[in-house]
């Protein structure tokens, strides 16, 4: 009895820092806008910009945000399934040439990949951090390494379709990627999918149950070394298929496994860890910061990821939207 | 303990092993060439960083991933007075000294009020906020370009000279954090890893705890990174980009971690990996990484682990609960407490 | 016990000097013993390094090389290092038996190379190894600048060993604070091929105002100083400067950015993995359409052509002492080997380990005495050796810096489809102060952030 | 609801479960925060002092569910609660064995829960009637001035039980003790005073005779039980 009402407090709260995360998302852009003498143009093409890298951002946290809500798992070989995925997708699209096939090819390599760690390798050491962080370096390692040696140190990126290659113009002058506009599409539509599969399905309220509280729910008979599988497996399907995705517009090469994973990280931690919409809101957060910021102290840029980070975590040692321990 | 449990035969082995490394750690020079020596010298350093970083991770349960900020910013403050004024050795060192120990107390505060997954993570953004500055100062850092003209004291310049005095430095290192470990510190530590609210309900103020621990892990972070920055010659924003900070973990949870054998042995582990193994296997990445895998599958708790437990199960099964003469005595591993 | 041995090494030298000494005034067969005892004597004197140097069968000329190569086979830029791996291959597979190249004056060339994981510590550790080891000669210290910097650093009190770098091109390493024992044979100096691109810019192209965007480091600074003085001194404008950090691979902002000037061309340089994101940023946001990418050497490298869209990179305009598509004879037959050799089209990185090997032999061909020594290799390459490289014909100047051609190249389509670099406007025996005195030059301070030429900003 | 517990008072809390027993623990050793009333300690207003602060001041505590440390030995669990403290605590430069004092505290300490033979063990290895013997070791080695006991005889076997109560009878008698305790008849025997709790509201409050004849307690417990 006492236990709910704590948590009636704690939904109060995190609603609240709901609301201060969605004024911080407005608020952002149109600090930077008062600063400078931003034409209208430019700063929309920013919150365009800030937006559709924050999609990147989103297809990459939310599969990461999975495992790690469901399972516990803070999968450090993520940044490895994006690069080898982007590259699956890469010579998919290449072989087939099409897109779409690429797409989901990314996806369903990693997601072999990942049931196979999940169920082969991780599932030895559940519960273990310490070994488990070992284990997926060392996989990231790996996959890394046949990486290159697959398909070289060369920056790849995927060839894309005619109707998603170059600018759309609007007027004489006004022109955008289209495959920017593309990607923020593809991650509105993700997100409603999972959202309606977390809030609609059952299987979205054993995961839910699943991730407040894994005893109650074998207890209940639901089978949750099934139920973790197929969220591994989930998360590293979209994992495969944002590598593809962010090969259109990033490049993939060596050493990038580790960049992303720390892009990953950051979202997940602004956002809170384990949770869906967190990871919508933080790669909103992110992507804004990072566009802007660019543009208003390009020299601080190196920090513009971190400093967020350390600060928000420094405020609330728990992330933004996280419970306490 | 009693004088006889410390003549027991697991006692009697281990001791013959410390002598037997230190022998041949001081015999080593004169059989093996300086390239060799060179290596050993670098995962002796790597050993002691490994160690500092064990102190949290391994002891008080708290995984940093940002050490190479520590010793990144006592490299550059070496760096920056060999490269940029005319100071000499001991200025040199003390404004290491120095820089390093800011940047543990500064991080201390920082991360003093984390736990969990939420520790590893702003540490992680600490290192890469040093990572940050050192790309961006490019007048005290140099940047990419790093800081040449560092020049190790004359009178250890050779590798040779320069290997023993590494050796000495770890040597001392390594007893005083044998201490540290058994000390009333070292066990309030042990208490943060087993539970940080237990031990804030006995009367410890946890935060300032972990304050502590970043001063007493970031001097041997420091140390280390005053003898790494001698050993290159040469500092740049590589040595604190994140995997900088992420291998002495690694090697401390490869070694054994919570053991002070553990990560020295990692080190040389990884050490040998990635600059020996890889002058000969091209592939030598796929091979490092299947290491990893293959001792977390086999060997859970590490080298050391597997060691001490495939020695008690065989050799000497009264003798349960001593490890190792550097090694504690606990063999279970600890389970960090998440939040989610 | 050391202090014994090193004891016994000190009596060994001095006895082989005083041999080696009273070997000079007696008869053929003595000095040939004679001879050998010297390289003893100098091996003893540098105990860690060795020297190559073997007088074998009497002749007067020293008969073994070894050069270390340290490449990043691994890590971020492992691209450009399988191109200069292969690169290396191609050279001793073509003019040898694959691991041995024999000069015309009967000098046995070997190399050996190792991977740098893209990092300057692995790569000093390395450095170390292939100095004590493997007793090289000749260091090639890896294609980062900072690996550069680290490697030259370490070995600049060492006279036995020969630094050549193709790819750091830092401007001061041969200008205001020289490093001993250096060279960059088949490279260059970063604000050097610039200072021709501002030439074109200006005179054959007609352009007034330029922006730049460069990448946010010492490269960047030196590359877009070389232009923007340059450019400012023949009466152009430098409108604005953007500066993009390192490793940057979301170039959205900066493309929008670049979008608002009013300007005749940008002139752009990005490295390694941010190559791709720029071009293709630069054409999608339609920048492209306002002005003309005038891009620099790596941004337009085949190491970034390769895996860029075609509609993306078509018709920028890129300006480099490289270009793949070159009408040169030399250049053609490197391009076609190493085509066949690889199946790609030859990038910098791969002419530029080549060509270094090519100045190597060129100059041990032009050398003769029974001892190699760093310095006497440096001077024969500054001595008015003049080498046929991929990149054409090249010589060096007294301080180690090249002096080649400049191609303004664009990018051009295949008969096959392959994008490649081609020459429109070739500038040659462009040197280092490239239009300039040198001595009036020097007294600038060296190009960064603040200073990018007397004639740019305040 | 009011508790003034005097110097060397005994009490016990008692009532059903959910009555909100171990609540008013955590409210009094720092755990939470109450959102209205007041905790007084030694005489100071301490309502919001963090559990660590409450701890120094000399308020020992033990749980329902045992929490010590699993992995590390007796000696090693003592020593952790004993430092905590005093100023033994920042010390790195001296392994424990050589810090008299500290060592004299576990002594004592285990002494009092007769625990002597068992200083080297591992927790894990240990039973649980141990571990509860060891809980109250713990609490009692930061030398406290009142002592709240959660249940101290959760789980414990008749003989265990007998022993635990012995245990508890021969603390010294300056000692405050705050107890929970499900069982009356081990409750009641040890106590000055007693406190009933049911749904968060105290019904009755008294000596042990008083609360053995209150028609109130009888049907509380009689509802539940």
């Amino acid at each position: 009895m006492e236990h709910s009402a704590e948590r009636v407090v704690d939904t109060v709260k995190a609603d609240r820092r709901r609301v201060l995360i969605i004024t911080a998302l407005v608020a952002i852009p149109l600090i930077a806008w008062t600063l400078t003498q931003m034409s209208l143009l430019s700063f929309g093409t920013q919150i365009l910009n800030g937006l559709s890298f924050g999609a990147v951002l989103f297809f990459l946290a939310s599969g990461f945000t999975m495992i790690f809500g469901l399972l516990r798992i803070a999968n450090l070989a993520h940044g490895g399934f994006y690069l080898m995925g982007g590259y699956v997708g890469i010579t998919t699209t290449l072989v087939t040439g099409q897109f779409w096939l690429g797409l989901i090819a990314g996806g369903l390599a990693i997601m072999v990949l990942g049931v196979f760690a999940e169920r082969v390798l991780l599932r030895r050491i559940r519960g273990l951090v310490k070994p488990e962080v070992l284990l997926t370096i060392g996989l990231t390692f790996v996959i890394g390494d046949l990486s290159l040696a697959m398909w070289g140190g060369d920056p790849r990126t995927v060839p894309l379709p005619g109707y998603l290659k170059g600018p759309i113009q609007i007027g004489d002058s006004f022109f955008y990627p289209k495959y920017r506009v593309f990607v923020l599409g593809l991650a509105i539509v993700l997100a409603a999918i999972l959202f309606y599969i977390d809030r609609r399905t059952k299987i979205g309220a054993i995961v839910r149950a699943g991730v407040d509280d894994r005893e109650t729910v074998a207890a209940l008979g639901i089978n949750i070394n099934a139920v973790f599988t197929i969220a591994f497996m989930f998360g590293a399907f979209i994992a495969g298929m944002s590598g593809v995705i962010g090969a259109g517009f990033l490049a993939l090469l060596p050493g990038q496994d580790f960049e992303i994973l720390l892009f990953a990280l950051v979202v997940v931690i602004i956002g809170g860890l384990g949770s869906l919409e967190g990871a919508v809101l933080g790669a909103a957060v992110v992507g804004l910061i990072d566009s802007f910021a660019k543009a208003l102290v390009p020299e601080l840029s190196f920090f513009t990821l971190f400093a967020p980070m350390a600060i928000i975590l420094m405020i609330r040692p728990n992330g933004l939207l996280g419970k306490a321990p | 303990m009693n004088p006889l449990r410390a003549l027991s035969l697991t006692r009697r082995v281990q001791l013959a092993l410390l002598v037997g490394a230190l022998v041949a750690g001081m015999v080593l020079p004169h059989v093996v060439s300086s390239f060799i020596l060179r290596l050993v010298t670098l995962a002796l350093v790597s050993a002691l960083f490994a160690m500092s970083v064990d102190l949290m991770a391994g002891y008080a349960g708290l995984v940093t991933i940002g050490q190479a900020g520590i010793l990144g910013t006592a490299m550059y403050g070496v760096g920056y007075v060999a490269s940029k004024t005319d100071g000499g050795i001991a200025l040199q060192i003390t404004v290491g000294f120095v820089a390093g120990m800011t940047a543990a107390v500064i991080f201390g505060l920082m991360a003093m009020r984390s736990s969990g997954v939420y520790f590893i993570l702003i540490t992680i953004a600490q290192g890469m906020i040093i990572w940050g500055l050192a790309s961006l100062l490019v007048n005290i850092t140099g940047a990419e370009n790093g800081l040449p003209g560092i020049r190790r004291p004359v009178n250890i310049e050779s590798g040779f000279r320069y290997y023993y005095a590494t050796l000495v430095v770890v040597l001392i290192c390594s007893l005083a954090l044998f201490v540290v470990v058994r000390s009333p510190f070292g066990h309030a530590l042990k208490g943060l890893r087993g539970s940080e609210t237990r031990v804030r309900m006995l009367g410890h103020n946890s935060a300032f705890l972990k304050f502590y621990m970043f001063l007493v892990s970031g001097f041997f972070a420091t140390v280390a990174g005053i003898l790494l920055v001698y050993l290159n010659e040469f500092v740049n924003p590589t040595d604190v980009i994140l995997g900088a900070s992420a291998l002495p973990v690694l090697m401390a949870i490869l070694g054994g971690i919570g053991t002070l054998i553990g990560p020295f042995i990692g080190a040389f582990v990884i050490v040998f990996l990635r600059n020996w193994v890889s002058l000969r296997v091209d592939r030598w990445q796929t091979l490092m990484g299947l290491t990893f895998i293959l001792v977390v599958l086999f060997a859970r708790e590490g080298l050391v682990g597997a060691v001490s437990a495939w020695w008690h199960k065989r050799i000497d099964g009264r003798d349960g609960g001593v490890s190792s003469v550097l090694h504690e005595p606990e063999k279970r591993e600890a389970v960090l407490s998440e939040s989610g | 016990m050391r202090k014994t041995i090193r004891k016994w090494i000190v009596l060994a030298a001095v006895l082989a000097l005083v041999a080696a000494a009273c070997g000079d005034d007696s008869s053929e067969t003595t000095a040939t013993t004679a001879g050998t005892t010297a390289t003893t004597a100098g091996t003893t004197e540098t105990t860690a390094g060795g020297t190559a140097t073997t007088t074998g069968g009497g002749a007067d000329m020293f008969t073994e090389l070894k050069i270390g190569v340290i490449l990043p086979l691994t890590g971020g830029i492992a691209g450009p290092g399988a191109d200069a791996r292969e690169s290396w291959e191609l050279y001793f597979d073509t003019n040898g038996d694959g691991t041995t190249v024999t000069t015309s004056n009967g000098v046995n060339i070997t190399y050996v190379m190792e991977d740098n994981a893209s990092d300057p510590a692995v790569a000093l550790t390395v450095a170390t190894k292939l100095l004590e080891v493997d007793d090289v000669d000749i260091v090639i210290p890896g294609i980062l600048a900072s690996t550069g910097t680290a490697v030259g650093d370490a070995l600049g009190e060492r006279t036995d060993v020969l630094l050549l770098s193709p790819f750091s091109c830092n401007d001061d390493f041969t200008q205001r604070t020289p490093l001993e024992g250096y060279a960059r044979p088949a490279g260059w100096s970063c604000s050097q091929t610039g200072k021709a691109f501002a030439q074109w810019a200006y005179e054959e192209q007609g352009y007034r105002d330029i922006a730049t965007a460069c990448t946010d480091y010492t490269f960047g600074y030196e590359h877009c100083g070389g232009f923007a003085d340059a450019f400012t001194q023949l009466g152009g404008t430098i409108t604005e400067q953007i500066w993009h950090p390192l490793g940057n691979s979301d170039f959205g902002t900066y493309a929008t950015q670049m979008n608002e000037l009013d300007v005749d061309g940008i002139v752009g340089l990005v490295v390694g993995g941010s190559a791709v994101p720029f071009v293709t940023a630069y054409s999608d946001f339609g920048v492209k359409n306002r002005a003309p990418l005038l891009a620099g050497v790596t941004t337009l490298d085949q190491s970034a052509l390769r895996g860029m869209d075609k509609e993306v990179a078509l018709g920028a305009i890129g300006h480099s002492h490289w270009s793949e598509g070159a009408d040169n004879p030399s250049t053609k037959q490197f391009v076609e080997d190493f085509e066949a050799a690889t199946g790609k089209i030859a990038s910098y990185y791969a002419a530029g380990n080549y060509g270094a090997m090519e100045w190597i032999v060129a100059a041990v061909e032009a050398m003769s005495g029974p001892e190699w020594t760093p310095d006497l290799m440096l001077e024969t390459m500054k001595d008015g050796l003049v080498v046929d490289t991929p990149f054409g014909q090249q010589a060096m100047d007294d301080e180690g810096a090249m002096v080649f051609n400049v191609y303004i190249n664009e990018i051009q389509e295949r008969e096959d489809g392959k994008l490649w670099n081609v020459p429109i406007f070739t500038y040659e025996n462009v040197d280092q102060y490239y239009g300039r005195d040198r001595d009036e030059y020097l007294t600038q301070p060296p190009y960064t952030k603040d200073f990018q030429g007397t004639g740019v900003g305040g | 609801m009011s508790l003034l517990v005097e110097e060397g008072q005994r009490w016990a809390v008692i009532g059903p479960n959910g009555a909100g027993k171990t609540t008013l623990f955590r409210a009094i050793s720092g755990e939470v925060h109450p959102t209205e009333g007041r905790v007084e300690l030694f005489g100071d207003d301490m309502t919001r002092a963090a559990p660590y602060r409450k701890a120094q001041r000399g308020v020992g505590r033990t749980y329902q569910v045992t929490e010590l440390f699993q992995e590390l030995t007796v000696e090693e669990n003592l020593v952790i609660a004993t430092q905590a403290v005093t100023a033994e605590r920042f010390c790195f430069w001296r392994p424990v064995r050589m810090a008299g004092e500290l060592n004299e505290a576990c002594t004592s300490a285990l002494e009092a829960v007769g625990l002597t033979g068992a200083r080297h063990a591992g927790v894990s290895e240990m039973s649980h009637g141990q571990q509860r013997q060891l809980e109250i070791a713990m609490a009692l080695a930061s030398n406290p001035k009142l002592l709240l006991l959660d249940e101290p005889a959760a789980g414990l076997s008749a003989a265990e039980r007998k022993l635990m109560k012995g245990l508890i009878n021969g603390l010294p008698r300056d000692l405050s003790i705050v107890l929970i305790e499900h069982d009356m008849d081990i409750a009641l025997d040890l106590v000055d005073r007693v406190l009933v709790l049911d749904n968060g509201q105290p019904i009755a409050e008294g000596t042990p005779d008083d609360i053995r004849t209150d028609q109130r307690v009888q049907d509380v417990y009689l509802k539940f039980d």
